[in-house]
């Protein structure tokens, strides 16, 4: 008959309508300021460099591979260089331009020394465009235990491999 | 920068009056209260960050919490735009366009990457480099798309510098208004003019006055 | 699929003014008999290729090529890869939507990208840019605004 | 409690009667009503779209707005400063004074329906001998606002948008006239308090067969008068961007949003005015029970909102001609053989009637109806 | 109004443009319609507002580096898309991709098409005026599925998931659970869905005879997909192709015969069925073992070392949305020297004039919606 269509759409409104006072499948608001979802492991936002001891000796060596696999092209890496001007394995800026960056984690994926990784950190937004989102190495730096705290099974991975690095004798590393 | 409080009435004798339950407030804080919790966006998508900005309005972050809820189709009843996606050169007419007839206490977000610089499309020969070089942006919010939650987190930015402005000082209420942007033209290889001088100098981006 | 090489003899033998080159897994036609094949290949009841997948300009040094896939609905025959050449300056292939319906946005859109004119279009235009737009942007030698 | 109202005005009236010449006191009598009435239509506004949100959102499984205020109480307040405060744009090519003269228009005759909603036991605003009369020809007024306002502002949408409000309204206003002129025959009169009085004692006009039908057909036709879904094609949304109201920015949009819900709100009341009962109802004070049926029926309407899609022109149109106008007459002959005939054959009568009537319009209706279809897989 | 002198009566057309910012065009896509009153005389459709230069880009970026790109074409099916891309690099380059990447691959690929089919019924019933509340359902299950999207890739819509030769990374701990949960409670949301949606009258009645498409004119515009099948055509390149491990698997391909939108809309509703029946027996048989080939991996690291030989390939999936094929041509450099797109919206789009030539304007929105396009992927 004309109509019962229409009614027995309506009655799942209303079932979701009283629904939603009482099973929690029926009202999925997180409400964000206050509850938070717990972020996923291996979510992946923007990009930080990650240094063991000392903020001063990150793990990057400006190799320069993340740079020129980066596909829109956003890190710019200056190597830095000693007195002399001998050019040592660090970088003297290393800038990730965060409005142009695509969060794709490539550049975690081809990094030969584990030293770039991609953070958890989204809330972001910012007033200006030129300064405020132009990270610089300094707004980059995160110790390795944030790195651990993030992403436990990754971080302890790593470790173990790098720990197992330093053991045996370094072999002389072509540079 | 956070934004000054700058409501005249002192914060110690405003709590305790309304611990005896009398509303002090000024013109400047009612004025801007109402405006900063009915946020209405425009119901205006470009790309991949107009799907997140649905996800935002549908029922697990559900923007309407913030009073921001009421996407309007029509650019007459919006004040907020979010430019959602990548704005390329022969969208940009019309997203300025759009932001023209948008009546004056109106915001911009650009959210993602592609709206704020032209994002991972950059060195492409129809992507716009940003819509800031045309229209004024409020709050800019990376990713790429920024989740949900980042997009309330901007929303929650915007409704803080509404609360910091005072209504002397805000831009459309200042003589010799000129927002009314310039609609750039399709020219052989690109837009002309590339950028509306008085809104974008490259390389500094526009501290648009708050206090 | 039978195998092209029989598909070529069989061409030549319908159609004798016919030249056609085997080029690895590829059947080039030359520009000016492109549309009777196109109707033979369709109407042929051997192998009655009757939808056109996709359409493809691509940008050589020394020519520009329009690029056919086309599949045979009822017979399930797998992808016949068509080629047809033409020069860099007054790029002409003879348009095939009366054929196929579907080559009318994707020739607009090689028209557009890396200007090859299709002749006997319905309606050629640019589709993606434009129309004040002055170049073929797909082309290895277009080089962008910088702004 | 019943009387509670008519009470305070009486006694406020005594108070002002012994310093006060008597053209005086009456006039204050009339401006009590008045500002009643002012002060009741826009906060029931305000606080329906409050109602909406929150309702919808239930649906669709989420809150509605709950930061602004303890539950989101405030969101209409903050909704209202912040219209009061947006940029006036009349658009250049716009005719300037209809452009202006539409919005305000329209709320005139949703405030002026009011007078004659019966609120409580001798608690009318006016109480007309012609009240549902009153009510009709104001109700169809708002029409001619809608056309004015999609004219006036020289939009292509706004155009195809006006012109359908025209369309539905004229095709919608009949099937809304007849279906009340069987409560009209019962009881005789066309003041609503006479409606209700009529109606005391739980013999509503609801619970007879024609009732029934003349409920459904009243109320339906009154959500098309008020342009809401399902037949809201006068501001379909998603086809003409925001249909007549698309040129309209700050006070004027909330004006046109004030309309629409005072209507809403007007419409639901002269439904359980005419066939629910108005304020009869046992224990609660008559006007609470008014105030419950009319939000009762404003849920439905926001139920209908959440839920179902929006007619065509053409099928809205034909289901008004073709299926509510003619059950609308047959009802009013099986109200008039239930008038007819005594107690208890009388129900039996209209109700092999109503019957007889919906199913003839369902057999007559059926060739344009859809179908249901079986579907089949491929066989490889 | 006899015939003769109804011919002396000059009425215009009104031209209309439903442009780039449109409440339903799904982005920024623009129909310039010639209207007759309501009913379309000339429809003509606009695109290009979201030409990104996908492959311009991809002409000087290596094979991996466009792999996050193809995310952002069809950005609601992004795993869909690597899939293609990824399978057409492997035919290029000769890569063979081990057992379990294989499972993997196809889970993915249906659970995309999942998210895909609920999302275009959400947004169709939003043209169609629904206020909201199918869009909100289907967000709500959409959250659920990328939910597992995000533990496995990283990112809820822009995966970056698949390699040449294998996938990224194995799958999380718990998602096989997940994916589990997913099919047992899928079914239980579609009858709700089906129950709010497939009998309703309005939708019925705004659907049927609504855009039809016949058997020949669908084959010879090259649409593919289930517009393709809904208009009686039993081609699922899943069939014949047969790629990657898909003849493992017993599905069925539901067929419509009309080719109206009711149609387009059912033939989804069984094909998301389908796909669960699918995604059952992969969670069942999936084996232990690498996620990605040797060769793979190497590449997947150094992506400047991955060149594949001199030559071309055309490689075709059945994206939900249609035929998604990739046309690669390689000069055995890292870069491909001609990277072409064949998109299934963009193709689909051909015959959107000839659907909406007479029927009205909201039924043009409708016939729009049903074709299902994304932008990103129609200008690429």
């Amino acid at each position: 008959m004309f109509g019962f269509g229409v009614l027995k759409g309506m009655l799942v409104t209303i079932q979701n309508f009283f629904a939603s006072y009482f099973s929690k499948d029926h009202l999925t608001t997180v409400q964000y300021p206050e509850e938070r979802l717990s972020a996923k492991e291996r979510y992946r936002n923007f990009p930080f460099l990650v240094y063991d001891q000392a903020p001063e000796d990150p793990r990057c060596v400006a190799c320069d591979i993340c740079a020129k696999e980066c596909p829109p092209k956003c890190i710019t890496i200056v190597r830095d260089s000693d007195a002399e001007g001998k050019p040592l394995k660090r970088p003297k800026s290393f800038d990730i331009d965060y409005s142009i960056c695509m969060n794709c984690g490539i550049c975690e994926e081809v990094c030969p020394f584990d030293a770039i990784f991609m953070d958890h950190e989204f809330e972001l937004a910012e007033y200006g465009r030129f300064e405020d989102l132009m990270y610089h190495k300094d707004r980059l730096l995160k110790p390795n235990d944030h790195f651990k705290k993030i992403r436990p099974t990754d971080a302890t991975r790593i470790d173990a491999k790098l720990a197992a690095k330093t053991q045996k004798p370094a072999p002389p590393v072509g540079n | 920068m956070t934004t000054p409080n700058t409501s005249q009435v002192d914060p110690n004798l405003k709590s305790e009056m309304q611990k005896k339950g009398i509303f002090v407030t000024t013109i400047n804080d009612l004025y801007n209260w109402g405006r900063r919790s009915s946020v209405w966006p425009l119901q205006f998508g470009l790309a991949c960050c107009a799907i997140e900005m649905i996800a935002t309005a549908c029922a697990r972050y559900d923007i309407d919490r913030f009073g921001a809820g009421l996407f309007r189709p029509s650019p007459r009843q919006a004040d907020l735009m979010i430019v959602a996606g990548t704005v390329t050169k022969k969208m940009a007419p019309q997203v300025v366009r759009l932001y023209n007839q948008m009546p004056e206490p109106k915001y911009c977000i650009t959210m993602g990457a592609c709206s704020i610089s032209g994002g991972p499309f950059k060195n492409g020969y129809n992507v716009l480099k940003g819509i800031d070089r045309y229209i004024p942006v409020d709050v800019h919010l990376p990713g790429c798309p920024p989740r949900p939650e980042a997009l309330l987190h901007g929303l929650i930015k915007l409704q803080e510098k509404i609360d910091g402005q005072v209504i002397e000082k805000t831009e459309w209420y200042q003589k010799g208004l000129k927002r009314e942007f310039p609609v750039p033209e399709f020219g052989p290889n690109g837009l002309i003019p590339p950028y509306n001088p008085d809104v974008f100098t490259p390389g500094q981006s526009r501290l648009i006055t708050t206090g | 699929m039978k195998s092209l090489e029989e598909l070529k003899q069989n061409l030549e033998s319908k159609m004798p003014g016919v030249t056609s080159v085997l080029e690895e897994g590829c059947l080039v036609i030359s520009k000016n008999d492109w549309l009777e094949v196109a109707k033979f290949l369709k109407s042929s009841p051997l192998y009655s290729f009757d939808y056109l997948s996709s359409v493809t300009g691509v940008d050589y040094p020394d020519r520009l090529e329009a690029v056919y896939h086309l599949y045979s609905i009822e017979k399930k025959i797998g992808p016949l890869t068509v080629k047809v050449r033409t020069d860099r300056q007054k790029g002409e292939i003879p348009s095939v939507t009366p054929v196929w319906r579907s080559a009318e946005f994707q020739e607009r859109e090689a028209f557009d990208l890396l200007g090859i004119h299709f002749t006997g279009h319905p309606d050629l235009r640019r589709i993606l840019m434009w129309e004040g737009f002055a170049f073929h942007p797909l082309r290895k030698d277009y080089v962008a605004e910088n702004d | 409690m019943d009387q509670l109202f008519v009470n305070l005005k009486h006694s406020i009236l005594i108070f002002a009667g012994n310093f006060l010449p008597e053209w005086a006191v009456i006039l204050i009598s009339i401006l009590i009503s008045v500002t009643a009435i002012a002060v009741f239509g826009p906060v029931t506004m305000m606080y329906l779209t409050l109602l909406e949100r929150k309702f919808v959102g239930r649906i669709q499984n989420r809150f509605g707005p709950n930061r602004v205020g303890k539950w989101g109480l405030l969101q209409p307040l903050a909704d209202g400063v912040k219209m009061l405060t947006k940029e006036d744009i009349v658009p250049k090519g716009a005719d300037h004074f209809a452009h202006f003269l539409a919005p305000v228009a329209i709320v005139i005759p949703a405030l002026l329906v009011f007078a004659v909603v019966p609120f409580g036991r001798n608690m009318v605003a006016v109480d007309l001998s012609i009240g549902i009369l009153f009510f009709l020809a104001l109700s169809s007024t708002t029409t001619i606002w809608i056309f004015v306002a999609a004219w006036a502002s020289r939009n292509k949408f706004s155009l195809l948008g006006g012109l359908r409000s025209v369309a539905q309204m004229v095709s919608y206003e009949i099937p809304m006239v007849l279906s009340v002129v069987p409560v009209l025959m019962v009881v005789g009169s066309f003041s609503t308090v006479a409606i209700v009085e009529a109606q005391s004692g739980w013999n509503w006009f609801v619970l007879t067969p024609w009732g029934l039908i003349g409920f459904v057909l009243f109320f339906l036709t009154g959500v098309a008068e008020v342009n809401r879904t399902p037949f809201d094609l006068p501001e379909g949304e998603s086809e003409i961007v925001a249909g007549f109201h698309t040129e309209y920015s700050g006070m004027k949009f909330a004006l046109f949003y004030m309309a629409e819900f005072m209507n809403s709100f007007t419409i639901s009341a002269i439904v359980s005015t005419v066939y629910l009962g108005g304020w009869q109802g046992p224990w609660l004070p008559g006007w609470l029970w008014l105030l419950i049926k009319s939000y009762a029926l404003i849920l439905v309407m926001m139920w209908f909102r959440g839920t179902l899609p929006r007619f065509r022109v053409d099928q809205l149109m034909g289901f008004a001609w073709k299926f509510l106008l003619p059950l609308a007459l047959l009802n009013i002959f099986a109200a008039g053989v239930w008038l007819a005939f005594a107690r208890p054959v009388n129900y039996l009568l209209s109700a092999i009637i109503v019957a007889l009537a919906l199913f003839i319009l369902y057999f007559a209706n059926r060739p344009d109806m859809p179908k249901k279809r079986v579907y089949r897989y491929a066989v490889e | 109004m006899t015939e003769e002198n109804l011919s002396t009566l000059a009425t215009q057309t009104l031209e209309v443009s439903l442009g780039p910012q449109h409440p339903s065009t799904h982005g920024v896509f623009r129909m310039n319609a010639t209207l007759d009153g309501e009913t379309i005389v000339k429809l003509k459709p606009v695109m290009g507002y979201l030409h990104r230069n996908h492959e311009k880009l991809a002409e000087d970026m290596t094979y991996l580096g466009s792999m996050p790109y193809t995310d952002r074409l069809d950005y609601i099916c992004s795993m869909t898309n690597n899939f293609a891309y990824a399978l057409a690099v492997e035919k290029l380059a000769g890569l063979e991709v081990p057992e379990r990447a294989e499972y993997i691959r196809i889970i993915m690929a249906e659970l995309t098409r999942l998210v895909n089919h609920t999302l275009l019924i959400g947004f169709l019933l939003n043209d169609l005026g629904a206020f909201f509340t199918p869009v909100l359902y289907a967000f709500r299950e959409r959250e659920k599925i990328l939910d597992l999207f995000e533990s496995v890739s990283g990112s809820r819509m822009m995966c970056n998931y698949f390699r040449f030769g294998g996938v990224k990374i194995d799958f999380s701990p718990g998602f096989l659970e997940g994916v589990k949960s997913i099919i047992q409670n899928y079914p239980k949301f579609l009858d709700e869905f089906e129950k709010l949606l497939s009998e309703n009258e309005i939708l019925m009645a705004r659907c049927q005879n609504v855009g039809v498409l016949s058997k020949e004119l669908a084959i010879s515009a090259g649409i593919s997909g289930p517009m393709l099948r809904a208009s009686g055509v039993p081609y699922d390149i899943r069939k014949v192709d047969g790629y990657s491990i898909y003849n493992r698997f017993n599905f069925r391909v539901p067929i419509g015969e009309v080719g109206d939108v009711y149609d387009r809309y059912y033939v989804r509703i069984l094909e998301m069925r389908e796909s669960i029946k699918i995604l059952a027996q992969a969670v069942k048989e999936i084996p232990e073992g690498p996620f990605i080939s040797p060769k793979g991996a190497a590449g997947a690291k150094a992506p400047r070392t991955f060149k594949p030989p001199k030559g071309q390939v055309y490689g075709r999936i059945e994206a939900p949305k249609g035929e998604l094929g990739f046309y690669l041509v390689s000069d055995g450099s890292p870069k491909p020297y001609r990277y072409h797109v064949r998109p299934p919206s963009f193709i689909n789009l051909t015959i959107l004039e000839d659907m909406c030539i007479g029927n009205k304007i909201a039924d043009a929105i409708v016939t729009l919606g049903s074709v299902d396009i994304v932008l990103g992927e129609v200008d690429r």
